[in-house]
């Protein structure tokens, strides 16, 4: 099994998670995060003061997938959360020893 | 004995009392989330040692027979309880009242001391600020009769029309003002201070502070005339006038400047507009209320910026908000008192420039007192038991440290 | 001039001040935590402007010498000197007080257009508001002695029972509430509107408006007396009955309807008995003021849901709570008046139908005035500065846009 | 009829309606973040029921004509209508005075059963508590022109100094601490109590609600003396010598004992010594206040561990504030009274032992009929609709079991 | 050395973090999450308006475990985790490089 | 490719990203934690009650690298995030199968 972990935009989060269920999977956990890269942070002034802004809010999701789903799954989540600007995110794979479902406690494939 | 004015004095001295509180969401919305506490600790215990201080000597001090047009004798009245057993109801809320305006004082200086002080010092420091340096000052605009050094009848302007200070713009605003920067000054700034944005960690609770001001400053303004009457009324509409109009000062010079009109500049407005009326909000017809609130919040919204020139750190802009726009209001009684007051009219208003002169001679005094006095202060604490807290203790958040505690714990 | 009086005028313009930053609150609560500094600003914003209309024109068309009893002299009073310069402490403060209603009023609309109008958009709104559609209707009820158009002793009704409008339920709520809803359906629903749940961001912000609206409300409605009397005091414990009544009316229907009672439902419960009780609070004994304060629970917590049913977003009920419980009031009076008010008992009462007709026809003009008035307003400013932010803000949040700001940075 | 007089009172009832949201913020801030709105629904819900229960027979109860000074006719004035067809204005605004504090009474109970009781039984309990214990109690001590049961002039008292209770100590505090220990015992205690932190959630709403509750208590205290006078006057100015003092009370035990004073421990010390001179306000030479003050910090900060020690889950300390500082206060009188009223001194003031016997008992009477008659209460809706939730709803939250909402949604 | 992620219902993060102390786990991570699988939002209504929740809030905890203890902790936690209902969780294992202890330097099984 | 994990105390966040970007690491994602480990809760007493702190507050930083920087990027971290004080944190590196850039779809080093 693998794990795909994707970045992303925070307004992209409906539609990824809506692409993710038209590609079949079944759950998903979603965290909140902060990042910067390409997009640095910007320069503002706020009450006479000059700064620098340099995390963007970022949304995490994490998808536990079959290993012959994490392509397709990474491709949905590319294609749901381009906007096509800086700083639309990143999303990667790791391979999974196992899983377990706490309820039941079945493991591997099954505990999907 | 006349109820309906005792009714509004009682009424004015609970909204005063109430502005503190509204000041410690004011700044302690404006501090960082690991510095809230103790910035909301700072009004509190001015309202605890600042009635201590009153009680003994700071009403003596500054309402007691006068020794010289300098102080009050300091045991005219210890504990009020000559005053509370004279049984005049005006004179004993007239002490209440003034008990209020002593712990906003005080309580204003600490928003240049945010995140860096320990809080023992900070009680010590407003014990002795409010009988040292509250109490003298209140005593020479308003003492015996308006007859101490600075009244309009006093021996240094008993000739020449003025100074007025109706609400405070002087004793109040500017003495806290300068007490600001002389301790922003000794304390050193913050670290980070300059580079990293320090930006208010929660803004509706600066909107809930400024609201608060705004609605006890009526107590201040309208309850400095000491009856229900007209200079009350007058007092009531021009501190709406200016505060209002104030706000637009402000956010028009940050959408001109800066492209946007932040809440936070809608709050300082509010309160740079109520502290630019406080002297003059009795001298003024509506029209030179707006003008004083408009120029307020042009003013102080452009002075908050300079400390990042000049490199002192008044954290929360005690200095570029009191100071300044009460500087402002202090002065522009010269220029737009409409006479109503002894026929004192100002420089636009058909009388001559002595009247500013006269102002600015009043300020310039408490400036140079205040200034003196609380240098005196911070230094003695400062080479006694310090002034500030450790790096690692402002880095890791002051409210932990001094107060064993954090101000938020909303997700357990 | 009775000092009392002028004491109890002078609370109650502070208390009607300050209902406006409750309404911030109320309101900022209730919308998402990324435009709730603008919701706040657009009450802050009213304060501000609502303030310089007042000064210019509104104060001299709601309470100038009557034009053909349709509007007061624009020149009247330019900016209140006249007022001020007379020295007349009750009129000085009751051009004050007509002030906070001016502003509580327009900022009551905002909660209609939460979330995406422009913020300079709002101020030009606000503006225009106060001076072509509340100082008008003001000048209608209330003017020239209560006898212009819509007042008892009016052309139109003179001869008539009524119409009786205490405090305002056709001035403020009614004429807000039409407002509100004809600038939602200029401006067009939100995206996500009945889709997400766009539930409120901080409940408890919402129950600190509700509670500072009710305190608030005591200037509004037993200062409507202007004096310290016996109606101001019927008018304070009929407020207090119908709004506490009114809190069991909203979360009964809540209960019985969803199951569960919501605190956003006695926090709006608290601010529709205070709208329907606020015409009528003079009119009523306290079991008539239940009465109306349990059906205005009921009926707005009815009302609300109408929203989705007909598909304009008015964003945080103004419709439903102002518009439905102001009209409410209004109405109840014909049905409840206990007589005390020249004898005119409503149908229930032992009066005739009469009463309840004047207070329909009334309404009924108030409201076709506000909606044409607003519908001009709006549609100029949409046609020349435009009304609403892009979609690309409205999403990612209008405070950051409009305002530079997000509201809470806690974590720092 | 005084028109300040009125205005004071007009003004006072305000006040002390703000009270009970002021409670429900510090309530609200002191839970945890998952039961924050029904521990205000707790309050906002005593407001609603208590309007009820004080129009239908608590007000009757309270204040109507003895039945054998126990308690008044139930029967005197059922909603209020002859005394506002009467149209005394102070009678009016007495009767709004008096249901603003059967409300506060009642909410300041919903301390002690913090996160654990049905929505609905609270209601019932509240609505029951009023006119069957603060009604009765309230009557006892200020009914038939103190001549009442516990008056200082009824059949048990008469021959002797006292008992003195100027605005509550034993009707308000002992009362509703009393009643506070009965609930938190027949609830049990929460699940985690002594082991879990179980901290504030949000402090900066405790500090928002201890400033709402100081500035409604002016109300409370001043505004008991039913005029605009020399006892309102005193009343006020040791209001608030003693909370400012018991502010440095009680963080000077935390100081010590803890090595840091916490802003919850200054907040806890507003309202203790808030508590302490309620009793005592027009009583005491502000010397005394500050005593009264600064022991009563001390004590409340000393008893509040007490509930670890004897296993009863008094939520949030209603018996360590209020039972203990209620009783600190009352017995107070008869140490430090100063002899202004009826020329009755406490012990160190002159007077002999027995004004401080009459107290005792006083509280004594206080304590016996509000631990029976809420033990009954208690006890009848325990084992019909129940008193408690389950432990799943406990554990995940009461806000969204019996509310459907969660207090902040600040990330949306 | 393995990485041992679990996401849990947030009532039971107290019992997991027993059962963990239990099995000799010497270090936690722990950090919050939100998620949707079985366990669907349900539709509520509020003033008026019906709409449907979809994010369960769950807590993310994470366990740096040596390669043979990658099972009994799995175990540990599903047991003191499991209430039966959906909506319970997952714990998956991801294999892990390398590890660093940040005060020390150390790397490998001496940093865990 | 790489993920490098660390949990490090915030406070030294600032100079961990200083030295991140002096590595040459282009971007960052940040997130908010708590764990213990070593550092063991500390007991308090607050208003009459004694009860204990276990959970610290941590922040973690995962960083995408190349197989070739993943040692330099660690120990960029641990020496920038050390304070030698127990509760440091830990660093730890996962293998990662692929990774996606989402603005552009580009795949695998050309994507970090
Ligand atoms: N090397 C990296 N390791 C971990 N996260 C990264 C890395 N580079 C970028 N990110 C994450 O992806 C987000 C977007 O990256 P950025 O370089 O700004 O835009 P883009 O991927 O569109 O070129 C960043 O805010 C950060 O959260
Ligand atoms: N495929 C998945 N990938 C990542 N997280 C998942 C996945 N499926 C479920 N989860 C997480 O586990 C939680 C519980 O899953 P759910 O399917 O609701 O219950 P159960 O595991 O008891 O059948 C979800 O809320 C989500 O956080
Ligand atoms: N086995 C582990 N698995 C996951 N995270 C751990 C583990 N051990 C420690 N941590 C994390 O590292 C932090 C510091 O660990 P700790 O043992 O307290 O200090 P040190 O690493 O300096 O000995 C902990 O707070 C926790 O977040």
């Amino acid at each position: 099994m693998k794990l795909v972990t994707a970045i992303i935009q925070p307004h992209r989060t409906d539609e990824v998670r809506a692409a993710l269920e038209a590609a079949g999977v079944k759950g998903v956990t979603v965290s909140e995060a902060a990042g910067y890269g390409r997009q640095k942070g910007h320069t503002e002034v706020y009450r006479g003061a000059e700064y620098t802004v340099d995390l963007v809010p970022k949304t995490r999701l994490e998808v536990l997938v079959d290993d012959a789903d994490a392509a397709t799954v990474t491709e949905a989540i590319v294609s749901a959360a381009q906007t096509g600007k800086i700083g639309d995110g990143k999303v990667w794979t790791v391979p999974v020893d196992d899983v377990a479902r706490v309820r039941t406690g079945e493991h591997g494939a099954d505990a999907l | 004995m006349d109820s309906g004015n005792i009714a509004w004095l009682l009424t004015s001295a609970s909204l005063v009392l109430l502005m503190t509180p509204g000041l410690a969401f004011f700044y302690g919305g404006m501090s960082r989330g690991k510095s809230v506490l103790n910035m909301m600790m700072m009004s509190f215990g001015a309202m605890a040692v600042g009635v201590l201080a009153w009680i003994t000597f700071g009403f003596s001090i500054s309402a007691g027979d006068t020794m010289g047009d300098i102080i009050g004798n300091p045991m005219y009245d210890f504990g009020l309880i000559d005053t509370l057993e004279g049984g005049d109801a005006m004179a004993i809320i007239s002490a209440g009242f003034g008990a209020t305006f002593a712990i906003i004082t005080v309580a204003l200086i600490s928003g240049s001391v945010a995140d860096r002080m320990k809080f023992g010092s900070w009680l010590l420091f407003a014990f002795l600020w409010v009988i040292l340096v509250y109490a003298p000052v209140s005593h020479w605009v308003w003492g015996d009769g308006f007859a101490a050094l600075l009244g309009p009848d006093g021996p240094w302007f008993g000739s020449l029309p003025g100074p007025y200070d109706f609400a405070g713009g002087t004793v109040v605003h500017i003495n806290a003002g300068v007490a600001g920067l002389v301790m922003a000054l000794l304390l050193g700034v913050r670290k980070g201070f300059g580079k990293e944005p320090m930006r208010p960690h929660n803004l509706p609770f600066v909107m809930l502070g400024a609201a608060l001001l705004w609605f006890g400053w009526f107590g201040f303004n309208a309850g400095s005339a000491f009856a229900a009457d007209g200079f009350a009324a007058t007092a009531w509409v021009n501190t709406t006038v200016a505060t209002g109009i104030a706000i637009l000062g402000w956010i028009l010079v940050e959408k001109i400047r800066d492209g946007k009109a932040t809440s936070l500049g809608a709050a300082s407005g509010v309160v740079a507009g109520l502290v630019a009326i406080t002297p003059a909000c009795a001298s003024l017809d509506p029209i030179g209320a707006a003008i004083v609130g408009l120029l307020a919040g042009v003013f102080s919204a452009l002075a908050v910026g300079l400390k990042y020139k000049f490199g002192y750190d008044d954290s929360l802009d005690v200095v570029g908000v009191h100071l300044v726009s009460g500087l402002w209001g202090t002065l522009a009684i010269g220029l737009l008192a409409n006479g109503t007051i002894n026929g004192d009219a100002g420089l636009f208003y058909g009388g001559g420039i002595t009247l500013f002169g006269v102002q600015a001679a009043a300020a310039g005094v408490t400036i140079v007192y205040s200034a003196i006095a609380t240098l005196i202060i911070g230094l003695v604490i400062k080479y006694t038991i310090g002034l500030r807290v450790s790096e690692e203790v402002e880095v890791s958040g002051i409210d932990l440290a001094e107060h064993g505690e954090t101000a938020y714990e909303e997700a357990k």
